[in-house]
């Protein structure tokens, strides 16, 4: 389904990866791996069509997404660094007004649901502020509870995490790749997926532009 | 000494204040209804018409008591912010925050009044002198204060900020009371002083004096009706506040 | 099509109500502006009603203006901006949602407020009219050529200044019809041909300026 | 004794009746709207925090019958 | 202790210069308003020259009024302004060597581009100079005071507006003694009474502040 | 050296934590462990005097903090969930300009040194907002490489880094207790620190006002 090819990220004076390819089905999870800087990051944002590749192509289903466009947006879920949550709004409000976007009918129950499933009850109208940093996180991946967009984008979701949360999150990428969805996903952290198939791609030392001639 | 601290800190305790204040509440409407009727009796219907101003001064007993309370309203509440930064009270954030909506009321009246006499014997309803202006500093300095309040969630936040903002506008009174000295402006200067014999006949100035009493009064029961529902809000997971409010059902 | 206009209306209302400061300082900073005037300036009456029209639009374009920086900068911060780049429908009929948002949040109490403003001015009571109208038509583009720039300047270093130093000469257009319609009225010349070019860049600034702005957008979450 | 020879003359106050009333009238009115406001107000809070203080030993009593934490349930 | 300061003082410009946008946001703020005038209102010299003092404190007043907010707002946000507060020096200090930056970079811009723009409006030589004198010792005043607001208002819902309905009415008397200084000059009456004021508020404001601004800010970051 | 006793946190309605005890020597490390929003960050800024405690005293050699103020913040070291450089300025500009502020001199050699060590050399010239995740972190970090303070109350500081960063960090905090240093520190990951002794605490469920009658 998504197949990347030849893949080079460019920042300023630095080639981060060159020659980057890979190929995921419906299932499976590619797992990135790298040092701090390696560009991770960077990577998925390629992937998401947010930022353009130096050279190389990635493709979904076949087709270059630059072409596909909101076909292939359409089909992606991307959580990145940033949690995307409104501070001054409540967790509940935060989960409905993000599906309200995406033009996903959610009604509160399910919401509610999601909400009390991240351990997020009692506090669903307490301004995000409060939060402490691991409950906005949970407050972010609450999306992730109905999500039924077939490519997940995740970047280190269990950062800020407690335990319980890091077990609960990874079970949801689980029964996502069990529904025959496909994940990609950063971490630092060593937590295993319940069911799926991982795929690992590790990506090395960056290279100054001037040493690639 | 030590005694007197405590029994201060105990009548500083809400617990204790909330029931006191609502026992003083009804002799404070009675006086404030006592002194306003016999002040404006007084001034609008036995004072005598004056040389200058024909009857448009009579707003001089409603202007002159409210001016006069917007500012001391101020201080004591400064004083209050000021016990509450040192001594961590909880009491003093509540009175604190349940005086400045009635200064605030107080500082439109002079305002209000201060136009509608302005009209009259200047000729227009507002100029920019130093001692209109700095009333109306005043005002803003209340809404600031009141707006401040609102603004932070965090109740014994708000009193903190609320308090310091309330000891840096402290500056202000000084100037409003003596800016007719300091700059001569159109305003009239004190016409009540302790030094000089009163310059006004002595009916008017009883009946300014009555109508300034009855505005005390007035201030002191409404600032213990707020201070009482402001202590319900805060205190309210306290066995105390859940006693009286069972009690009460 | 239209439900996700009036999802993204719904959400940065909501916002705005939320934070309340959004909703209150243009507002505030235009009553600011045209009050401290007269205390700067001295109070004639002759001469204030000269100046109505005159601070009254400046007043207007400063305060939309400064609403400006923080039409996509939080949602830029906290990651939103990306989502609704990545959503599947196209990030223009967003940016019009957005602009017409900040236009019900900074644009129209400004109109609301003009004629009171006015009054303490002096003027009359055609030239309060027409300058309510000219507000009212004026302000939907100020919002959407706004939008464009605060767009442009998402993210940038010096962003503030480079967005006026963009939308400015944007405004000026604007401003002269703005107040030159209220002007008219008070010279008796009628303010017809003025509110009609009004009108045009308020329709072009509104319909046209979502797909520049968009475009800006993807560029600066490259 | 009384100053006014006639009641429309005490109205109109040697002209400045407008000003006049109009600064009584308005203080008047505030100051007894203020309290009005307060009373309603501590009536309304009164009334919530009853509300809020049933609720709360309701959700007691079920809390000792056993499940306090599902608002985390999540966790360990 | 003079270290300290010449630290954050030297931190807190370099920063300016790294993000430029603020040297250059509340001069080009400056400029705009005071440029716009003109356009607004139009242009007869006599008009013009009588709203100048007005103007151009008006427009200073709102340039160091929009500048505040990020006063403290970015070291909040990123975190250091905890470390800051947890320095074994005086807050205080800190908040004086901030005060001083702020002036440097918005307040002392004015002071140096108003002769300019007071040609524009046909100001005559003495006029110019009082203008200038009473902006040099008027914004450090603004600086100090605007400090108080900012630390006030900080992480709190609504900052922006609140921050100005705070600082305004303390600002009213900068503007009044400011623009009144250059008004004596202009109609003869010598504005030695007004500066005096001014240095006054300035010396308060620059050196009082800094305390209450302190308390102000340990309450922010309970 | 450091001692609280009955420390109680309450925010908005909830008391998040009561009677939290303990004693912390010289070369001791104190590890908060709990669920996220557990009330961990707000008991290190108790520690640090940032927030006023509901009730309980902080001493530090004895003395409450509050009464030594500077006395006890020049012997303080914080890191808070936020990193605290400044996105405009580039690494190095960013830990000398720390130092300067904090009173303390630190050459460039110095700050080069303390950079290399936490792999930003090559990016000491970088605006930090060009840096990926981790090397923010790690650029906040830097400052503890030559930090002489005794106490450090460290928020997660092991978030967004990777295996080699975090194995750094437990490093140096390691040899600051070796020193005889303290450390508070919070953490969700189960990173060993190779020196010391380390105590354990973990805050447990908050309760609702209304229900601690
Ligand atoms: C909006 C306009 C006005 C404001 C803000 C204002 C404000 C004040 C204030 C604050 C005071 C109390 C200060 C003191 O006792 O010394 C006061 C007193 C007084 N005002 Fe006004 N005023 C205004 C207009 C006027 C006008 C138009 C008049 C009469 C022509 C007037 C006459 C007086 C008198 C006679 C006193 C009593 C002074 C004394 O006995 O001490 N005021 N005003
Ligand atoms: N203008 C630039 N010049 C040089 N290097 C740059 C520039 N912009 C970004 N970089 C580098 O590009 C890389 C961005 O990496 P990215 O954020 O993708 O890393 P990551 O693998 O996600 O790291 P982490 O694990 O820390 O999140 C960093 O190493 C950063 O230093
Ligand atoms: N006004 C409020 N009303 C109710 N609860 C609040 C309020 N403010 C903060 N809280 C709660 O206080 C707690 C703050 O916890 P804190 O940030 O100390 O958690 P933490 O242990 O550091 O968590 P994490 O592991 O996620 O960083 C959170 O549970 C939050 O929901
Ligand atoms: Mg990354
Ligand atoms: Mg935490």
């Amino acid at each position: 389904m998504l197949e990347a090819s030849n893949l080079e990220c460019v920042r300023g004076e630095r080639c981060l990866f060159a020659g980057v390819s890979f190929r995921l089905e419906g299932g499976e999870m590619l797992a990135l791996q790298g040092r701090n800087g390696s560009g991770k990051t960077s990577l998925l944002r390629m992937l998401c069509g947010l930022t353009p590749a130096a050279s190389g192509e990635i493709r979904w289903c076949g087709r270059p997404i630059a072409q596909l466009g909101d076909e292939f947006r359409s089909e992606l879920c991307f959580l990145g660094h940033q949690n995307a949550i409104k501070e001054e709004l409540t967790p509940l409000e935060n989960i409905l007004s993000t599906a309200r976007l995406a033009q996903e009918p959610l009604d509160e129950d399910a919401a509610l649901a999601a909400l009390e499933l991240v351990g997020l009850l009692g506090r669903e109208d307490l301004a995000c502020r409060y939060l402490s940093q691991g409950q906005k996180r949970r407050a972010a991946l609450a999306r992730l509870v109905h999500e039924k967009r077939a490519l997940w984008v995740l970047d280190e979701p269990y950062v800020a995490l407690d335990r319980a949360a890091t077990e609960l999150v990874a079970g949801l990428v689980g029964a996502h790749l069990q529904r025959g969805g496909l994940v990609v996903l950063t971490t630092h952290q060593a937590v295993a997926v319940p069911a799926g198939n991982v795929r690992e791609l590790t990506l090395g030392d960056d290279v100054a532009l001037q040493q690639r001639l | 000494m030590r005694n007197k601290l405590i029994n201060w800190f105990r009548y500083a305790s809400p617990q204790t204040f909330y029931p006191l204040a609502g026992r003083m509440i009804p002799w404070f409407w009675g006086l404030a209804a006592i002194f306003g009727v016999a002040g404006l009796f007084i001034g609008f219907l036995l004072a005598p018409t004056d040389a200058q101003q024909g009857e448009g001064y009579r707003i001089i007993f409603l202007h002159v008591p409210a001016s006069w309370m917007s500012m001391f309203i101020y201080l004591v509440m400064a004083f209050w912010a000021a016990t509450g930064l040192a001594f961590n009270t909880r009491l003093s954030g509540m009175m604190a925050s349940a005086l400045a909506p009635t200064g605030a009321l107080f500082a439109f009246l002079s305002l209000w009044t201060g136009a509608l006499w302005g009209k009259p014997m200047w000729g227009t309803w507002w100029v920019w002198d130093a001692r209109l202006t700095s009333e109306l500093i005043l005002l803003f300095l209340y809404i600031g204060f009141i707006a401040l309040q609102a603004a932070i969630d965090d109740p014994r936040r708000a009193d903190k900020a609320g308090a310091i903002l309330a000891l840096v506008g402290v500056v202000n009174i000084p100037i409003i009371y003596f800016s007719v000295q300091w700059w001569n402006t159109l305003h009239q200067g004190a016409s009540v002083s302790l030094t000089r014999a009163p310059s006004m006949a002595a009916m008017m100035l009883w009946g300014m004096l009555l109508c300034a009493l009855a505005c005390w009064m007035y201030s002191i029961a409404v600032a213990l009706m707020r201070v009482r529902v402001i202590m319900l809000e805060r205190e309210r997971h306290t066995d105390w506040v859940r006693a009286l409010l069972r009690g009460k059902a | 099509m239209l439900s996700l206009i009036r999802a993204v209306i719904g959400r940065d209302l909501r916002l705005a109500m939320r934070r309340q400061a959004d909703i209150v300082a243009a507002t505030f900073f235009f009553i600011i502006v045209v009050s401290l005037f007269p205390l700067g300036v001295g109070p004639e009456p002759d001469q204030l009603r000269r100046l109505a029209p005159g601070v009254l639009w400046v007043a207007a374009l400063l305060a939309t203006m400064l609403s400006l920086p923080r039409l996509f900068a939080d949602d830029h911060r906290d990651g939103t901006l990306e989502q609704l780049a990545l959503a599947p429908q196209p990030l223009a009929l967003i940016v019009l949602g957005k602009v017409i948002a900040h236009w019900l949040v900074a644009g129209l109490p400004l109109v609301v407020l003009a004629p009171v403003l006015g009054v303490q001015f002096d003027l009359a009571g055609d030239a309060l009219a027409v300058l309510t109208l000219s507000l009212l038509i004026g302000t939907p583009a100020l919002s959407g050529i706004g939008a464009i720039g605060a767009a442009l300047t998402l993210g940038v270093r010096g962003g503030g200044v480079l967005l006026s130093l963009l939308v400015l000469p944007l405004y000026i257009p604007v401003l002269i019809f703005g107040a030159g319609a209220v002007d008219a009225t008070v010279t008796g010349l009628g303010a017809q041909a003025h509110l009609s070019l009004l009108g045009a860049l308020a329709l072009g600034g509104v319909f046209f300026a979502p797909w520049p702005t968009a475009a800006a957008l993807r560029v600066a979450l490259e | 004794m009384i100053h006014w020879n006639s009641l429309a003359e005490f109205l109109a106050m040697g002209r400045h009746g407008p000003y006049v009333w109009g600064s009584l009238l308005v203080m008047a009115l505030l100051m007894v709207a203020e309290p009005m406001l307060l009373l309603q107000g501590r009536k309304r809070l009164i009334a919530r925090l009853r509300r809020q203080h049933r609720a709360e030993a309701a959700e007691r009593g079920q809390a000792s019958a056993g499940d306090r934490s599902m608002a985390n349930g999540s966790n360990d």
